[in-house]
């Protein structure tokens, strides 16, 4: 791992940067009850769409506070959303701030957060949204959806694609013509039209882990295709190298060969497939959550956050803030195509 | 009057690792309508020198000293638009794998049509064009045809064909022939001959086949570690090699030796550009190393009618 | 002189399918010839006549279409890859790229110690792929380098210590210095001669150059659009050639090389 | 090359044919059979249902049902659908118009556009423009193009340059020919424009590296060596072989494209496929949803057929085999 990242640094430096943005991410992702000042489904009845909380140093007279502090806000015209800010009093940002008791992880209780403002005053630092709720915790929850759904499809359908792309390369004849069908088959269907096809197939009302499981299921079943083609190919290839057919002439038993010579060398290609291929499932999930065929309320993720913006230009408008979670789904997905061209670039003999 | 003239050319490539030297103090000359014969294993600099005479480097590649006079005239000094003009005209070049050397879109016939210099009227362009496929020995029906229906024979003839079209002074072949069979390859070489003769050209002849340079050119030109250690005339080399490389690459030809006779082969292998050994690049090799050899780069001298570079024939220049 | 190896009307056939049409190339067509123990028998021809096919479906790398092959006597011809596992230890192959014939992710110890005897111990494998490493020329301080880290004629060489590593007594040379340097070729053909002195080898030396073919085989077959069209002496073949198609291919060789 | 394309066309048959099975085999997969519980809605009626029946044969075995929806399909009866009350094919041909306006409009753009600068930034590689070029085609890979047309939404939505929504204005009824075209064009903007956007970086990306490729290709080093001029060497030489894969990709890209006009659309509500589709799935609307699978499907087949027989035009190695 460290030559990895070693390597990484020195030939492709936005990549390594990505890498650790990532890892950022998902440490976001994991510690969100932590992190996060408010929980995700709490409803802040005073604060519909409240603009992100100013952070001031300077306060009304003009004096430094070194700690940043925010003011008190009020909505004071309805029909236009408009938030004034209270001077009276200051809120300072205190760092582990008490609150109401969470589980991080659901395993250590603790009544402290990373952040936060004490009493009255609130700290919305991406706004909220129609309901009141904080929009940077919903994205920290949300980040748990969307960064482990493309992890876990990507596995699943890299498994699929890894066995029939295998069986069917290696073995060749029959085996594979009838594989190959079904693959170009699938491949056929444009992949938003099967994924909502796939989803149309289940139940539109499941509960919150069934819709997960299905949305892995359902992206799964559309991205195994094109990697089974892929690999089948480089197996295809790798079978007729001079190498594989030395040892087969050495008597090495078929197992053997796949294992040692064969599925090695792809992997300089699958690993890049499949960090490039994450992006993919983030989306599909935020597109089906998007069209609230996934995650449902009032569990966020990104996708299901964005669908208010979706035919409603009043909210588009006036609380432009709601569009920040479709940041995060484009910060992840471009440190991902980052870091897959940085692991494509080591593997690159030609870039040493 | 020589056609070519390369004088102390010297062409360096960047890498990560810093500049690299690939080619230092080449000196050769070519005269009218003569081959010469450019010989060395891989990675000697052979290509290099020919790229250099085109201009063609590759990227981050520069020739950076040296004079290359062309009937007279020095190219390196020319702009990339003068050189234009040249090649394909006073020079031009053949490769060693005609099948990639085309392209595969477009006929050969309108690829050599393409290659014509002087001429703007169309019908006449097409005539020259039939002209030149019937010189090289193709039938006119092949203007028509796209290169990946001809066979390696005919598509280098086409190539051939297509150098030629200009009458050049100066024809460059590098390794025309490693990539075909034998009994194409010697029509190659029988054609070359033939057109060497009608068009009165001359001829860089690169090939690691220092046989069929033999055969092929009047004087040959031996590279190592990217210089050029000796030049002689072909009915001299085989008889009396004078640089120890010369003597002991032509040692390693399989075909003077009795069947199992074990062969006198070099130790060791061909050096990188990046670690050439100070000294005579050849020293780490040969037989008759000498102290000096490590120390200083020989230079070249006359011996006969040959240039050679070791300190075998002294280590003082007499000129 | 004892029968290595006998093949008998030996037949490839190659199904090439291209949208809905089935095109056959005959790759190999009717060959019959046999291989004396501790000879090396040649064959010779200009690329596409079948020479590579022909050397690796002797051994079943490429499973014939037709014919027999018969390996002392026992028919390989249609064995089962099960069975036939335990005899690929006798016959091995070198190839004619070195810079395609070896994992890249293998180091030059572990490549020659895949295929030994599952029987030895760890350490007697290690210390015979030393042995045997050392006999190629592979000094002991690189063994544990990856193939990338050798040049040509050493990744040659590692393939050479490879193919001894199963104590065969029969290889296939696929063209293996047609890729190498003048001065690298001098150096494995010695390495050949040497070995089969030593280890008492037979080889199918498979060639496109006649010079090294004479300095090499004892006898010769050239090969011609998947036909055998003249087997022989070496010497016999190429000062009077019988078939019109030799004389062709030796007066081109002769022409423009020396051959003293 | 006729028999080329011949033969290629007749592959498409057992692809379409698969396509079908898969397409019926989705909806019916799961456990539970879906059209018991149509019957107990009450908003379809008892001789839709009844007629259905007969047609499709609903109470059959799965099997059975399909070669019914088979025999139907082949005669353009894809079914009704539940929540519309009206032919499925009815639908379809009204939606699939739009989608199609969608996608052509903007492949042409997407092509326009990343064309040239694909070229420009190959033969300035290593220079800032590339880098820049470069990195901006990036960002455009990564953004989802759900996200650009919220964005584009938003933008348009502040300074009201553009009509959001829908195909026509208020007075299309109104309007000539001329002016009808002019506004269906205007709506098309919205949704056309996002759609371009997502496609122009990936596209730029492959024109790229193709041309360096094919620069780097030993036929330039000939046409060079040949004196030719700098523009022949790059527009003739390098571009006519950079082209061809471009072809064959577009076989491949236009399934992302298919797919991002669906999100688009429903984006931007421009009545297409993908909100028919939507649709479609959250009433439960089967037959709906198998059709337009289907079609969806066929319209990625057609595509790829189309992209192989030009491929043929371009490439005589395919054409004189």
């Amino acid at each position: 791992m460290r030559i990895f990242l070693r390597r990484l640094k020195k030939t492709n430096k936005i990549s390594f940067i990505s890498f650790w943005i990532i890892v950022f991410l998902y440490l976001l992702a994991i510690f969100a009850d932590f992190v996060s000042p408010y929980p995700y489904d709490l409803q802040h009845r005073d604060y519909p769409m409240a603009p992100p909380t100013k952070i001031h140093f300077f306060d009304k007279e003009g004096k430094f506070h070194l700690r940043p502090f925010v003011y008190k806000t009020e909505l004071v015209n309805v029909a236009f959303n408009e938030y004034r800010e209270d001077y009276s009093k200051i809120y300072p940002i205190k760092l582990f701030v008490k609150g109401k008791k969470r589980k991080i992880l659901g395993i250590f209780e603790t009544d402290r957060y990373l952040f936060g403002v004490e009493g009255e005053g609130k700290i919305f630092l991406f706004g909220t949204d129609i309901h009141g709720r904080d929009i940077f915790s919903r994205i920290l929850y949300g980040a748990r959806i969307s960064l482990s759904i493309g992890i876990i499809g990507v596995s699943i359908s890299f498994f699929l694609g890894l066995l029939i792309g295998g069986i069917s390369g290696y073995f060749g004849g029959k085996v594979d013509a009838f594989l190959m069908r079904i693959v170009e088959i699938f491949m056929m269907f444009p992949s938003f039209y099967l994924m909502l096809a796939l989803r149309a197939a289940f139940p539109i009302n499941l509960s919150s882990i069934q819709v997960y499981l299905l949305i892995v299921v359902i992206l799964s079943l559309i991205g195994w295709a094109s990697l089974a083609r892929i690999i089948r190919g480089m197996v295809l290839s790798i079978k007729e190298e001079e190498y594989v057919q030395a040892a087969r002439a050495l008597g090495i038993p078929t197992y053997r060969i796949v294992l040692k010579h064969v599925i090695p060398n792809t992997f300089s290609y699958t690993i890049t497939a499949l960090t490039l291929s994450v992006p993919g499932y983030i989306l599909g999930e935020s597109a089906l959550s998007l069209l609230g065929l996934g995650i449902q309320e009032p569990y966020p993720s990104w996708g299901n956050m964005l669908s208010v913006c979706i035919g409603n230009l009043r909210v588009l408008t006036n609380a432009p803030w709601m569009l920040i979670p479709g940041f995060f789904i484009f910060l992840t997905i471009i440190c991902f195509n980052f870091l897959g061209d940085g692991i494509r670039d080591i593997f690159d003999p030609k870039k040493w | 009057m020589n056609i070519l003239e390369i004088k102390n050319l010297e062409v360096s490539v960047k890498t990560i690792d810093g500049n690299v030297k690939i080619l230092r103090d080449v000196n050769l000359s070519i005269g009218e309508n003569e081959v010469v014969g450019l010989v060395g294993e891989s990675g000697c600099g052979k290509t290099m020198t020919a790229r250099s005479i085109m201009k063609l480097l590759p990227e981050n590649t520069k020739i950076d000293k040296g004079e290359i006079f062309l009937q007279g005239e020095d190219i390196v000094k020319k702009d990339e638009r003068e050189m234009r003009k040249i090649r394909g005209g006073k020079i031009s070049m053949i490769f060693q794998e005609p099948s990639s050397y085309l392209n595969p879109v477009f006929t050969v016939g309108s690829q050599i049509e393409e290659a014509v210099k002087g001429i703007r009227d169309k019908r006449e362009r097409r005539e020259r064009v039939y002209k030149i496929l019937e010189e090289v020995g193709l039938d006119r029906s092949i203007y028509f045809r796209y290169p990946h229906q001809l066979s390696g024979g005919m598509q280098q003839r086409v190539m051939i064909g297509m150098a030629l079209v200009n009458n050049p002074s100066l024809l460059i072949a590098d390794e025309p022939t490693t990539a075909l069979d034998i009994t194409t390859a010697h029509m190659i070489i029988e054609l070359l001959k033939k057109l060497m003769n009608s068009h009165r050209v001359s001829i860089l002849f690169i090939t690691h086949d220092i046989s069929l340079s033999v055969y092929f050119s009047h004087r040959i030109a031996v590279m190592y570690g990217g210089k050029i250690v000796e030049i002689s005339h072909s009915s001299e080399i085989f008889k009396n090699p004078l640089h120890p490389y010369t003597e002991r690459l032509i040692a390693c030809l399989p075909e003077r030796y009795r069947k199992g006779e074990k062969i006198k082969a070099i130790e060791g292998e061909v050096p990188d550009f990046k670690s050439l050994p100070p000294g005579c690049p050849f020293n780490p090799r040969c037989p008759y190393k000498m102290k000096i050899c490590e120390e200083r780069e020989p230079e070249e001298r006359k011996v006969g009618k040959s240039i050679v570079r070791c300190f075998k024939y002294g280590n003082t220049v007499e000129n | 002189m004892e029968i290595l190896w006998k093949i008998e009307n030996l037949k490839k056939i190659y199904e090439v399918k291209s949208e809905f049409t089935k095109k056959k190339v005959v790759a190999i067509d009717g060959v019959s010839f046999e291989i004396y123990k501790g000879e090396t028998f040649g064959i010779i021809g200009e690329s596409g006549s079948g020479k590579t096919t022909l050397g690796k479906t002797i051994i079943r790398l490429i499973e014939p279409t037709e014919g027999k092959i018969f390996f002392r006597n026992t028919d390989i011809s249609e064995m089962k890859e099960t069975h036939l596992r335990p005899l690929r230890k006798k016959f091995q192959i070198i190839f004619q790229d070195p810079y395609k014939s070896l994992n890249p992710r293998i180091n030059a110890l572990r490549t020659v110690m895949e295929g030994m005897d599952e029987k030895l111990k760890m350490k007697e494998k290690r210390e015979k792929a030393e042995y045997l490493l050392s006999l190629v020329g592979i000094k002991k301080e690189r063994i544990n380098n990856f193939p990338h880290q050798f040049s040509g004629g050493e990744r040659q060489r590692i393939a050479i210590a490879r193919a001894l590593s199963t104590d065969p007594e029969f290889i296939v040379c696929d063209e293996p210095t047609s890729n190498l340097d003048l001065s690298i070729q001098a150096q494995i053909l010695n390495l050949f001669l040497e070995l089969r002195e030593k280890l008492n080898l037979t080889y199918l030396f498979i060639t496109h150059d006649i010079k090294v073919m004479k300095y090499i085989s004892d006898r010769v077959g050239v090969m011609y659009k998947g036909k055998i069209v003249e087997i022989g002496k070496t010497e016999k073949v190429i000062n009077s050639p019988s078939h019109p198609y030799t004389e062709k291919l030796i007066s081109s060789e002769l022409k423009i090389h020396q051959i003293p | 090359m006729r028999r080329y394309v011949i033969n290629r066309v007749l592959q498409v048959i057992p692809l379409i044919f698969g396509m079908t099975f898969i397409s019926f085999l989705i909806i019916h997969l799961p456990p539970g059979d879906p059209f018991s519980k149509l019957q107990m809605d009450p908003q379809i009626s008892r001789e839709t249902i009844q007629q259905m029946r007969k047609l499709f044969g609903l109470d059959k075995p799965v099997v059975v049902q399909y070669f019914y929806w088979i025999k139907n399909v082949f005669t353009f009866n894809l079914g009704t659908s539940f929540s519309y009350h009206v032919p499925v094919s009815f639908l379809i041909k009204q939606k699939l118009k739009n989608t199609i306006a969608l996608s052509v409009f903007s492949i042409f753009l997407t092509w326009f556009i990343s064309i040239p600068l694909g070229i420009f930034a190959a033969i300035k590689n290593g220079k800032w423009e590339e880098k820049f070029l470069s990195f901006i085609a990036y960002i455009g890979i990564s953004i989802p193009s759900f996200f650009i047309a919220m964005l584009i939404v938003f933008f348009v939505a502040k300074t009201a340059i553009l009509p959001i929504g829908g195909t026509t204005s208020i007075f299309y009824k109104s309007a000539t020919g001329f002016e009808k075209f002019i506004d269906y064009l205007k709506h098309l903007l919205i949704p056309g424009i996002s759609l371009t956007l997502a496609g122009i970086g990936s596209l730029f990306r492959l024109m790229k590296n193709n041309f360096l490729e094919c620069l780097n290709s030993p036929y330039v080093i000939t046409a060079k060596a040949k004196g030719l001029s700098m523009s022949k060497v790059y527009y003739k030489h390098t571009l006519r072989n950079a082209i061809n894969p471009m072809i064959t990709i577009f076989g491949y890209e236009l399934s992302g494209i298919l797919s991002g006009a669906a999100l688009v659309e429903i984006v931007t509500n421009w009545p297409g496929m993908g909100r028919l589709i939507l649709e479609a799935v959250l009433s439960q609307d089967f037959y709906l949803v198998m059709a337009s699978l289907l079609i969806g499907g066929i319209l990625l087949v057609t595509g790829n057929l189309i992209a192989d027989i030009l491929i043929a035009f371009a490439d005589p190695r395919v054409r004189l085999r």
